[in-house]
C-alpha cells in the first residue's frame, strides 16, 4: 500500500517538474528542471523492480544528460555574451 | 483492471510527460526548450516501456538468490522491456547530444535561438 | 557463398578502425572504406547472382546462436539481396564519388558514411523490429551526419530540422513497437506477421503506430517539408545518397511490413502514395533550385511507390515487378541526376546550359531524364505499363487517371529542365571542372540504365516478342557519331534501303503503303542530309531512333509492342525537333502533347486488354469493356500526333523551328504515324456510339472538316514561310482524318492516296522552301521576294509542289479532290463536304502567298548574289517531282494497288478502272487524257505567243509602270506584308490563338495550383513537426475513426 | 486514229466559233451599257480591233520565264475550260472532249487559269499586279463557296456528276429546268456567278480607277493580246456551263446564243445597279444570305 | 494564439490515439512467450546472473552492437561538428568558474572513487544490476567532474579514439569468433562458462562488458570534451 502512496506522489512531482521544464521562463531552472523528473523516473524504475534502467536513468539520463545541456547553455550564453 | 496499481499509474504518468514533452517541442519557440521537450519525450517513453515490463509484486530480473533459480517464470519481473529501454535510454542521450551540438551551431550562424528565424529553406 | 553477415561485420569493422587513423593517413582510410564498401557490394551482388540465375533457397541468419523469437535473426532473401546490392552500390559509388570531399573531412566523414550504410543494410535484412528501430535510428544519425559534411547556415537547419522529424518518427515508432512486444510477446516480425490479427483494438493501434512511422520516414506529401530541406541543401553526392539509399531501404521496409496493416488501411496507403505523388509532381512545377527539384520529384517517385504497395491486392503477384521496375529506375536515375548537379553546381535550372560543354555529361543526363519519367528502353517503361494494365483489369480507373496526371506533371518540369540545358545560350558561364571520380559513377550508373532495361523487357512476357534491332542499329550510331556527315548519311540510307528490303515481303495491307511512307520517305529525306558539312553530332542516333519507332508502329503484333515504338519514335523525334535553334519552347509542348497523347492511349491499350488472353492488336476487335471509351482514348491519343484542331498548338512551332531536313521528316513521315494509327484503329473497332446514337467517327467526321478549313484559314495570315506549310499539315491531315471517317471504300481510297501525296509535296515544298531559307537566312517572306531569278530550280519544285497541293487538274493532287467528291456523295455528308471544299480553295491563298512572296515580286538588294538551293537538297526534290509527274499522268498507278488493300474492308463502291480512266458510281475522269490535252494546248498556245512574241526584250527589275515614277528600293513595292489583310478583316476572328490562349490558361492554372500548394513549406521547422502530429492524427482518423 | 483528229477539228470549229462570239459579246454588251447611259458607245467589233492592234505593238518586254508563260497558263485554262463542256447537246460534234472529265474536273479547271495569271502578275514585280492578285483569290474563295454547295445539290438532285446526264435531265419543257426543279442551287449559283463574272460589284480586282487592269498591269502587245483573247473565251465557256447546269444546255448554237446572252445580261444588271463592294464587303457577304441559300440547297436536297 | 489551440487540438486527436493502448492495458500476472523462455532457460543457456544483461548482451546481442555503434556515430558526428583544435590555446578559460579550491580537493578524493565504482558496475554486470553503460557513463561522469575541477588540463585525444576504436573492434571479433567457435554471430559460449553466480561465469558477457564499459565511457567523455575545448567556429 505504502509503495502506492509513494508512486502517486513520484507521479505527480515528476508531472510538476516536467511542466516548470517546458514553461519556466529562466534556462537554469528549466534544465534542473528537466534534470528532476528523469531523476524521479529512475526512482520509479526501482519501485517498478527494475534496478539495472534505473541505475542507467540516473546516470546518463539526469546525469550526463543535464551536464551536456548545461555545457552547450553556457557556450551559448558566452557565445552571446561575445557578441 | 484495478486503478491503483503502481504500473497503472505509472503507464498514465508516462504518458502525461510524454504528452507534455510533445507540447513543449510544438509550442516553444526556443530551440533549447524543444530539446528538453525531446528530451522529457524520451523519458515518457522509458517510463511507459518500464510500465508495461512490470509484473505485479514480483522481484527483479537479477538471479541473485537460489530460491529465485528455480522456475523463475513466475517470481521476476518481465526482463526484456527493461533491456529495450536500456538502448532507448542511450539513444536518447545521442540524440539529445547531437541536437544540442546542432543548436550550438545555429547560435553560431544568426546569435538566435528563435527556430522561426532559420526559414531560409522554403516554399 | 560469403555469409552475408560479413557485410555487417566488415562495415563495422572498417567503421571502428577508421578512429585509429589518425589526421595524416586520410586517404589510407578513404582506400579502406572504399575497399570495404566494395567487399560489402560483392556479397549483395554474389546472392543476388545466386538468386536470380540459379535461383537458391532464401538463407536465414541467426544471432546469438539461438533460434528466432528468441535472438535476433537476418533475412538473405531474394528481395534482400537486390536491395542490400542498391545500397552497397550506392555507397561504393558514392565514395568515390565523394572522395575528395571525404579526405577533406577525415576519418569522422568515412565513419559516418559507413555507418549510414551499415544501417541501411541491416535495415532490409534484420527480422527483428526493434533491432529495425536501432539501425533505422542509426541510419538517421548518420544521415544527420552527412548533410553537415558541408557546413553552412543552410545545411545546420536543414540539420536540425531532420534530427526533430526524424526524433519524433521514431520516438512513435518505438511507442509502437513496445505495444505491440506488449500484446504478443514476442518481437519478430515473422510472428507478427503469423499473428496479426489479434482481437484487441490495442494491438490494432500498436500496428498503426509502427506502420506510419513507417510511412513518415517515406516523406508522404504534407509532412514532408523536412525531406525536401535536406536534399536542396545538402551536397548533391549526400543527397544522391539519400535520395537512392535511405528511400530504397525505406521502402523496402514498407514493403516488408505491408501485410500487417488492414486492407482499408491499404487503401489510404495508397490514398496517401497518390496524394505525394501529385502533389509533390505539381510543387515541383514551380521550383527553380535543381537539388530541391530533383528533391521533390525524388519525394513524388516513393510517393508513387507507396500507391503501388497500396494498391498491391490489385495488382497481386505482379507487384513486385512493377514496383522494382520502378524503384530501379528511381534509384539510378536520381542518383545520377544529383551527381551531375554535384558536378555542375549551378542554384538555378536555368544555368544548366554549361552542362553543354561536356558532351558525355549531356548524354547522360537526357538519359537520366528519360529513365525517370518511363520512356522506352528504360526499366520503368514495363513497370508502367504492367501497373496500368493491372488496374484497368480491375476497373480501378481513379487510381490510372491520378497516376498518368502525376507522371505528365513530372514530365512538365523535366522535359522543361532538359530543354534549358540543351538550348538555352551559356556563353558567358564558366565551364565546371570534372574529374574523373565524379564522372565514373554518373557513367556507370547510365549504363545501367540500358542493362537493367535490356534485363526488364528480358523478363517481361510481352516484351520479349518487340524487335529490337532497329533500335539497336539506331543505339549503335551514337559509337561512330564522330564520322563525317557524308560517311554517316551513306550508312543510314544503306540501312534503311535494306531494312526494307527485308521488311518488303512481309508487310501486308496498309502496312505496305505506311510503310513505303515511312522508309523510301525517310530515305529520300535522308538524302538531303548531305548537304550538311562537318560530323553533325547527335543527328542520325535520333533519326533513326524515330525512323526505328515508325518501322516498329508497321511490325507491332502487340498492344505494348506498338506502344514500345510510339514512345521510341516520340523520343527521336523530340531530339529531332530540338536541334532547332529556337526550338525549345516548341519542343517542350511537342513532347508534353506527345505524353499526354501517350498516356491517353496507354490507359485505351489498359482498357482494351481486360479479360484478354494475350496482348495482340487482334484483341483490339473484340474488346469486352467499355469499348466506347478505347476507341476515344486511342483516337484522342492518335489525335495528338496528326494535330487535330485543339491539339495542334505544338506542331507549327515545331516544324517552323526545326531543321533543313528535319522539317520534312517530321512533317511530312511522322505524321502520318498517327495517320496510321487511326487506321489501325478504325479497322480493328470500326465505329462506336457514345450514349446509345451520337456516332463518335460522325465527330470525328466534323473535327476533320473543321481542322482542315481552320489549319487552312491560319496557313494563309502566317508571315514565317515554315510555319505556313506546317499550318497547311495540320489542314491536309484534317482532310486525311475526314476522308478516314467517311468509312467507305472511295473515302479512304482518298485519305490514303492524300497521305502519299501529302507525303511527296510537303517533304518537296518544305526542302524547297528550307532550300531557300538555308541561302537567304530568314524565313519572313516579306523580307525575300524575286528569288525566281537566283533560285530557279527551287523556284520550279515549289510551283509543282503548290499546283499538287492545291489540287490542280492535270497533277496527281486532283485525283484526291475527285475520289473525295464521289465519296462525300456517297455518303452523304455535304455540309462537311462543302467545308471541306472550302478548305481546298483556301489552299489557294496561302500556296499563291508562298510562291509570290518567296520568288516573284521584287528581288532585295541583300539577294542579289544568293546562290541556288545546295545541290544536295535540290536531289530529293526533283527525285519527288519525277514520281508526282509519273503519278499525274498514269494516276492508276498510285490508285489501283490502294484500291486493292482497301476492297477487303470496304469491297462495295470502288472505282472501275478502264486502262487510266476511272469510273465511279457518279462521275468519271480520266487522267492521262487530260494531261496530254492540256499539255497539248499550254505548247500551241506558247508556240502561238513566241511567233508574236520573239523579239522579247528582256527588261530590268524597276522598269514597271508606277504612275511614271521609278521605285528605289525593292522593299516599297515587293506587296507581300499582312498579304491578306482584307481577308483578315473580313474572317480574322475565326483565326485568333484562342485555343493556344485556353492551352496556355490551363499551364497557368497548373502553375498557380502548385504555387499555393507549396507555401506549405513554410521554412519553420515547428510547423514540420505539427504538419508531422497532424498528419497522424488525421490518418489515424480515417483509419480507425470509420470514415 | 481517225475519230481523234476529228475530234480535234471539230474542238478547233468549235474553239472559232466561241470566240468571236465571246468577242461580239463583250462588244455588243458595253454598247448596250453606254447606250442605257445615253451615249453612242463603242463600235459592237470594237474588241477585234484592240486585238489586232496588241498583236501588232512593236515594242516587246518581259519580265521573266513566269511573267511570259503566265499568259499561256491562263489561255490554256480558258480553252480548256472550254474544250471540256460539252456546248452543244446531243450532237457529236460539239461535246468536245468532255468524255475526260466531269463537274468535279471542270470546277477544279477554273482555277488552272487563274493561278497561272497569278503567277505571271507576280513575277511582273508591279505592287499594284501583286494586290489585284491578293484580292481576286480572297474573293474567289468566298465565291466559291455558295458555287459548291450549289453544284452539291444539283449533283445530289440528278445523281450524276456528268454534265451529259444533267443536260439530258433537263431536256422537254422548260420547267424541266434545274431553275425550277431546283430553285435554291440554282439562286446560290447564280448569286456566285457575279463573282465569276467580275462585274460591278465584285470588279475590285480589275477595279480600272484605283489599280490600271488589276493583275494584268504590266502585260501589253502580244502577251496582253493572249489575255484579251482569252477574256474572250473563258466568260464564254462559264456562260456555257451555267447554261448547261441550270438553263436545260442548247441543242442549237441559236438556243446558245440567246440563252447565255441573257445569263450574262443578269451579271450585267446586277452591275450596273450596284456600286463596287471592298474585299472584305463581299466577302462578308457571300459569307451572309448566298451561304445560307446554299446551305437551305442541301437540306432540300438531303432531305425531300 | 489560435496556432497553440490548432497544436491543443492535434495533441488531443494524438491523446485519443493513444487511449485504446493505455485503456486495453492491464499488468499481466506471470511472464509469457519470450519472457518466459528467458527466464527459466536464461541460467542454463547464458549462465548470467542478472537476465537483463544475458538479454542485453547475448540474446539480443545485435542490438547492443548496434547501440554502441550509436554512441560511436554520435561522437564521430560531433567529433565532425566542433573542428576540435589539437593545440592547447591559452585563452580556453573554463566553460563554468575559476575552480574553487574545495572542488580541487574534493575531486582528487572522489574521482579515484568513483572510477573504481564504475569499473565494479560494468566488471560484475553479469551479476550485479548495472551494465556496460551504466559503468561507462559513471566512469564518464568521473572524467567530467576531473575537467571541471582542474580546466586547464589537456586529455589527449588521440588516447580517447585509440580505445574507443580497439575495444569497438574487439567486440566485433569476439562476435566473429561466436561464428567460428560456438552457434552464432556474438554467442557467449566461446569463453568458459565457470560456475554460476561467479565472476568469471556466462562465457563472453563479461568481457564484452569490459569492452563496452570502456567503449562507452571514452565516447561521452570525448563528448563532454569536444564540448569543453571546441572552438568558437564561425
Amino acid at each position: 500500500m505504502i509503495l502506492l502512496l509513494i508512486t502517486i506522489v513520484l507521479g505527480v512531482v515528476m508531472l510538476i517538474a516536467a511542466l516548470i521544464a517546458v514553461y519556466n521562463k529562466d534556462m537554469k531552472t528549466a534544465i534542473i528542471a528537466a534534470g528532476l523528473t528523469s531523476l524521479f523516473a529512475s526512482v520509479l524504475y526501482v519501485l517498478l523492480a527494475a534496478p539495472d534502467v534505473a541505475l542507467t536513468e540516473a546516470s546518463i539520463g539526469s546525469g550526463l544528460t543535464t551536464l551536456i545541456f548545461f555545457y552547450v547553455y553556457n557556450k551559448i550564453r558566452r557565445n552571446n555574451a561575445q557578441e | 483492471m484495478q486503478l491503483f496499481s503502481i504500473e497503472y499509474i505509472s503507464l498514465v504518468v508516462g504518458f502525461l510527460i510524454l504528452l507534455i514533452g510533445i507540447w513543449g517541442i510544438l509550442t516553444r519557440k526556443n530551440i533549447l526548450k524543444m530539446v528538453i521537450g525531446f528530451s522529457l519525450f524520451d523519458t515518457g517513453t522509458h517510463i511507459i516501456i518500464v510500465a508495461l515490463g512490470y509484473v505485479r509484486n514480483k522481484t527483479a530480473p537479477i538471479l541473485d538468490q537460489a530460491n529465485l533459480q528455480t522456475n523463475t517464470a513466475q517470481k521476476i519481473v518481465d526482463p526484456v522491456p527493461q533491456a529495450l529501454v536500456l538502448t532507448a535510454i542511450v539513444i536518447g542521450l545521442g540524440v539529445t547530444a547531437l541536437m544540442l551540438v546542432y543548436a550550438m551551431k545555429l547560435h553560431n550562424e544568426k546569435k538566435t535561438l528563435n527556430i522561426e528565424k532559420y526559414n531560409d529553406l522554403k516554399w | 557463398m560469403v555469409a552475408p553477415i560479413y557485410i555487417i561485420a566488415t562495415l563495422l569493422g572498417v567503421a571502428f578502425a577508421l578512429g585509429l587513423f589518425g589526421k595524416k593517413m586520410n586517404s589510407m582510410a578513404g582506400l579502406l572504406s572504399v575497399v570495404a564498401l566494395g567487399f560489402a557490394s560483392f556479397i549483395s551482388l554474389e546472392w543476388l547472382a545466386g538468386f536470380w540465375l540459379y535461383d537458391r533457397a532464401a538463407e536465414y541468419i541467426y544471432t546469438a546462436g539461438f533460434k528466432p523469437p528468441f535472438s535476433i535473426n537476418l533475412l538473405m532473401g531474394k528481395d534482400e539481396a537486390l536491395f542490400t546490392s542498391l545500397i552497397n552500390i550506392a555507397g561504393f559509388f558514392g565514395t568515390v564519388y565523394l572522395w575528395d570531399k571525404l579526405k577533406k573531412i577525415g576519418s569522422n566523414g568515412y565513419v559516418t558514411l559507413m555507418g549510414m550504410i551499415l544501417g541501411l543494410n541491416v535495415i532490409i535484412m534484420t527480422r527483428d523490429l526493434f533491432n529495425l528501430f536501432v539501425f533505422l535510428e542509426i541510419s538517421s544519425i548518420a544521415t544527420a551526419g552527412l548533410i553537415i559534411f558541408s557546413q553552412n547556415l543552410k545545411t545546420i537547419a536543414a540539420g536540425f530540422k531532420y534530427m526533430l522529424a526524424t526524433g519524433i518518427i521514431s520516438g512513435i515508432l518505438l511507442l509502437g513497437i513496445i505495444f505491440m512486444y506488449y500484446f504478443t510477446g514476442t518481437l519478430n516480425i515473422d510472428d507478427f506477421l503469423a499473428v496479426h490479427s489479434l482481437a484487441v483494438k490495442g494491438f490494432g493501434v500498436a500496428v498503426f503506430f509502427v506502420l506510419i512511422s513507417i510511412v513518415l520516414e517515406l516523406k508522404p506529401f504534407p509532412a514532408n517539408g523536412w525531406g525536401l530541406d535536406v536534399y536542396e541543401s545538402a551536397d548533391s553526392g549526400i543527397a544522391a545518397m539519400i535520395s537512392a539509399g535511405t528511400a530504397t531501404a525505406s521502402f523496402f521496409v514498407m514493403y516488408k511490413l505491408l501485410p500487417l496493416g488492414t486492407p482499408q488501411f491499404h487503401m489510404v496507403l495508397a490514398g496517401i502514395g497518390l496524394a505525394t505523388f501529385i502533389g509533390s509532381n505539381l510543387m515541383g512545377l514551380k521550383q527553380t533550385n535543381p537539388n530541391r527539384l530533383l528533391g521533390y520529384s525524388s519525394i513524388g517517385q516513393v510517393g508513387l511507390l507507396v500507391t503501388i504497395l497500396g494498391l498491391s491486392e490489385f495488382l497481386g503477384e505482379r507487384t513486385t515487378f512493377i514496383a522494382y521496375s520502378i524503384l530501379i529506375s528511381h534509384f539510378l536515375a536520381k542518383a545520377g541526376l544529383f551527381w551531375i548537379s554535384g558536378i555542375v553546381k549551378r542554384s538555378e535550372i536555368k544555368e544548366w546550359a554549361v552542362l553543354r560543354n561536356n558532351r558525355l555529361l549531356l548524354i547522360l543526363f537526357g538519359v537520366f531524364i528519360f529513365t525517370l519519367i518511363g520512356f522506352p528502353p528504360f526499366p520503368s517503361f514495363f513497370g508502367k505499363w504492367d501497373l496500368v494494365l493491372n488496374m484497368a483489369s480491375n476497373n480501378q480507373y481513379f487510381w490510372i487517371v491520378g497516376i498518368l496526371i502525376g507522371s505528365l506533371l513530372e514530365g512538365v518540369y523535366l522535359f522543361r529542365w532538359l530543354g534549358y540545358a540543351l538550348k538555352l545560350d551559356n556563353a558567358e558561364m564558366p565551364a565546371f571542372e570534372v574529374k574523373w571520380n565524379k564522372v565514373l559513377p554518373i557513367a556507370v550508373f547510365g549504363a545501367a540504365t540500358f542493362v537493367v532495361g535490356y534485363f526488364v523487357s528480358s523478363i517481361h512476357p510481352y516484351a520479349k516478342i518487340i524487335n529490337y534491332i532497329p533500335l539497336a542499329v539506331a543505339l549503335a550510331f551514337v559509337l561512330i557519331d564522330f564520322l563525317p556527315v557524308y560517311v554517316k548519311n551513306t550508312l543510314a540510307i544503306l540501312a534503311m534501303a535494306y531494312y526494307y528490303y527485308y521488311l518488303y515481303p512481309t508487310l501486308s495491307s496498309f502496312g505496305a503503303v505506311f510503310g513505303a511512307i515511312f522508309m523510301v520517305g525517310g530515305i529520300v529525306t535522308l538524302i538531303a542530309g548531305y548537304a550538311f558539312k562537318g560530323q553533325r553530332r547527335g543527328f542520325y542516333p535520333f533519326a533513326l531512333m524515330m525512323f526505328a519507332g515508325l518501322i516498329g508502329l508497321i511490325e507491332a503484333k502487340t498492344t505494348l509492342g506498338f506502344f514500345y515504338a510510339w514512345e521510341v519514335m516520340t523520343v527521336g523525334s523530340y531530339f529531332l525537333i530540338i536541334r532547332g535553334k529556337k526550338s525549345m519552347p516548341h519542343a517542350l509542348s511537342y513532347m508534353l502533347f506527345s505524353m499526354g497523347g501517350a498516356y491517353l492511349m496507354l490507359a485505351g491499350f489498359a482498357i482494351a486488354s481486360v479479360g484478354q488472353f494475350n496482348l495482340d492488336m487482334s484483341t483490339l476487335s473484340h474488346v469486352l469493356v467499355h469499348p466506347t471509351w478505347v476507341f476515344i482514348l486511342l483516337a484522342v491519343g492518335f489525335l495528338t500526333k496528326t494535330a487535330s484542331l485543339g491539339l495542334h498548338i505544338w506542331l507549327p512551332g515545331a516544324h517552323a523551328e526545326a531543321e533543313t531536313d528535319v522539317s520534312p521528316m517530321v512533317s511530312a513521315i511522322l505524321l502520318k504515324a498517327g495517320v496510321f494509327g487511326l487506321v489501325t484503329l478504325f479497322l480493328a473497332m470500326g465505329d462506336q456510339l457514345i450514349g446509345g446514337d451520337v456516332s463518335v467517327i460522325y465527330l470525328l467526321g466534323w473535327l476533320g472538316a473543321i481542322t482542315a478549313v481552320m489549319g487552312n484559314l491560319m496557313a494563309a495570315f502566317q508571315e514565317d514561310a515554315k510555319r505556313l506549310l506546317a499550318y497547311s499539315s495540320v489542314g491536309v491531315l484534317g482532310y486525311i482524318l475526314f476522308g478516314l471517317s467517311l468509312m467507305s471504300h472511295l473515302g479512304w481510297l482518298s485519305a490514303v492516296s492524300i497521305s502519299v501525296t501529302h507525303f511527296m509535296f510537303k517533304s518537296l515544298l518544305f526542302l524547297a522552301i528550307g532550300g531557300v531559307v538555308w541561302r537567304v537566312k530568314t524565313k519572313e517572306m516579306y523580307r525575300m521576294g524575286g528569288l525566281i531569278k537566283r533560285m530557279p530550280f527551287s523556284f520550279f519544285s515549289v510551283l509543282i509542289g503548290i499546283i499538287v497541293l492545291a489540287g490542280l487538274p492535270p497533277l496527281s493532287g486532283f485525283s484526291g479532290k475527285w475520289i473525295f467528291y464521289n465519296a462525300v456523295m456517297a455518303k452523304e455528308w455535304y455540309l462537311q463536304g462543302a467545308l471541306i471544299f472550302f478548305s481546298g480553295m483556301i489552299a489557294f491563298l496561302y500556296t499563291f502567298r508562298l510562291i509570290h512572296s518567296v520568288f516573284l515580286g521584287q528581288l532585295k538588294d541583300e539577294h542579289r548574289e544568293v546562290k541556288e538551293a545546295p545541290f544536295w537538297i535540290l536531289v530529293p526534290q526533283y527525285m519527288i517531282i519525277g514520281v508526282l509527274l509519273y503519278f499525274s499522268a498514269i494516276p492508276n498507278s498510285l490508285l489501283k494497288p490502294i484500291g486493292k488493300i482497301i476492297s477487303p474492308y470496304f469491297p462495295t463502291g470502288g472505282l472501275e478502272w478502264t486502262g487510266q480512266h476511272a469510273v465511279s458510281t457518279y462521275g468519271y475522269w480520266n487522267g492521262l487524257v487530260i494531261f496530254y490535252i492540256v499539255i497539248a494546248i499550254f505548247v500551241t498556245v506558247l508556240v502561238w505567243l513566241i511567233i508574236n512574241n520573239r523579239k522579247a526584250q528582256k527588261v530590268k527589275q524597276f522598269n514597271i509602270v508606277f504612275a511614271a515614277e521609278r521605285p528605289f528600293k525593292p522593299e516599297t513595292s515587293h506587296y507581300a506584308y499582312n498579304f491578306y489583310a482584307h481577308y483578315r478583316k473580313a474572317i480574322g476572328i475565326l483565326v485568333e490563338p484562342k485555343i493556344t490562349g485556353w492551352w496556355e490558361g490551363v499551364a497557368e492554372w497548373a502553375h498557380a495550383m502548385g504555387d499555393k500548394f507549396r507555401k506549405i513549406y513554410n521554412g519553420n521547422g515547428q510547423s514540420y513537426l505539427i504538419h508531422i502530429m497532424a498528419f497522424i492524427v488525421i490518418i489515424y482518423l480515417i483509419s480507425f475513426g470509420g470514415f | 486514229m481517225g475519230t481523234i483528229v476529228t475530234k480535234i477539228l471539230y474542238a478547233l470549229l468549235t474553239l472559232f466559233i466561241v470566240t468571236n462570239y465571246g468577242l461580239i459579246l463583250s462588244g455588243v454588251v458595253r454598247k448596250i451599257g453606254a447606250r442605257v447611259g445615253r451615249r453612242h458607245g463603242i463600235r459592237f467589233y470594237q474588241p477585234y480591233i484592240d486585238l489586232i492592234k496588241n498583236y501588232t505593238f512593236r515594242t516587246r518586254i518581259t519580265h521573266g520565264i513566269m511573267y511570259y508563260i503566265g499568259p499561256v497558263f491562263r489561255l490554256t485554262g480558258g480553252i480548256g475550260l472550254l474544250l471540256f463542256l460539252p456546248v452543244i447537246y446531243g450532237s457529236p460534234v460539239f461535246d468536245n472532249f468532255s468524255f475526260a472529265g466531269d463537274l468535279t474536273f471542270v470546277l477544279y479547271f477554273q482555277f488552272f487559269g487563274v493561278l497561272g495569271m497569278a503567277l505571271g502578275a507576280g513575277e511582273s514585280g508591279h505592287p499594284y499586279s501583286a494586290l489585284g492578285v491578293s484580292r481576286g483569290l480572297a474573293q474567289t474563295t468566298a465565291m466559291e463557296l455558295p458555287l459548291t454547295l450549289g453544284v452539291l445539290a444539283l449533283a445530289v438532285q440528278y445523281h450524276t456528276l456528268n454534265i451529259h446526264e444533267i443536260v439530258a435531265a433537263q431536256q422537254g419543257s422548260i420547267l424541266h429546268w434545274t431553275l425550277f426543279t431546283n430553285p435554291l442551287a440554282a439562286i446560290a449559283m447564280m448569286l456566285s456567278f457575279l463573282a465569276m463574272m467580275g462585274r460591278s460589284p465584285f470588279d475590285v480586282v480589275l477595279a480600272p480607277q484605283e489599280i490600271p487592269i488589276g493583275p494584268p498591269t504590266e502585260y501589253h502587245s502580244a502577251l496582253l493580246g493572249v489575255l484579251q483573247l482569252n477574256r474572250a473565251i473563258f466568260p464564254a465557256a462559264k456562260l456555257i456551263l451555267f447554261m448547261n447546269l441550270l438553263f436545260g444546255g442548247a441543242t442549237n448554237w441559236g438556243e446558245l446564243v440567246i440563252k447565255t446572252f441573257f445569263i450574262y445580261m443578269w451579271s450585267v444588271f446586277v452591275g450596273i445597279a450596284y456600286p463596287r463592294f471592298r474585299v472584305d464587303q463581299s466577302v462578308r457577304w457571300y459569307f451572309g444570305i448566298p451561304l445560307l441559300i446554299g446551305v437551305a440547297a442541301i437540306l432540300v436536297v438531303k432531305y425531300f | 494564439m489560435l496556432r497553440n489551440s490548432l497544436i491543443l487540438l492535434v495533441l488531443l486527436g494524438f491523446a485519443a490515439a493513444v487511449f485504446p493502448l493505455v485503456h486495453s492495458y492491464e499488468a499481466k500476472d506471470t511472464l509469457t512467450g519470450v519472457a518466459e523462455h528467458y527466464a527459466n532457460y536464461g541460467k542454463e543457456e547464458v549462465g548470467a546472473a542478472n537476465l537483463v544483461s544475458a538479454v542485453v548482451v547475448t540474446y539480443r546481442g545485435f542490438d547492443t552492437l548496434g547501440e554502441v555503434t550509436i554512441l560511436f556515430l554520435a561522437s564521430a558526428v560531433i567529433g565532425l561538428f566542433l573542428k576540435v583544435s589539437e593545440t592547447h590555446t591559452k585563452d580556453s578559460r573554463s566553460v563554468f568558474f575559476k575552480s574553487t579550491e574545495i572542488l580541487v580537493t574534493a575531486s582528487r578524493l572522489l574521482v579515484p572513487m568513483i572510477m573504481l565504482l564504475g569499473a565494479y558496475i560494468f566488471i560484475n554486470g553479469h551479476l550485479t544490476p548495472g551494465g556496460g553503460f551504466q559503468g561507462g557513463a559513471v566512469i564518464a561522469s568521473a572524467f567530467a567532474l576531473l575537467l571541471l575541477s582542474r580546466p586547464q588540463k589537456q586529455f589527449s585525444h588521440k588516447l580517447i579514439s585509440v580505445i574507443e576504436s580497439i575495444s569497438g573492434i574487439t567486440f566485433v571479433f569476439i562476435g566473429l569468433l561466436g561464428i567460428l567457435l560456438a552457434g552464432g554471430f556474438l554467442d557467449n559460449h566461446i569463453f568458459a562458462m565457470g560456475k554460476f553466480g561467479t565472476l568469471l561465469s556466462a562465457g563472453a558477457i563479461p568481457i564484452i562488458y569490459i569492452l563496452i564499459g570502456l567503449k562507452v565511457g571514452s565516447e561521452l567523455t570525448g563528448i563532454v570534451r569536444n564540448l569543453k575545448e571546441s572552438q568558437k567556429v564561425g
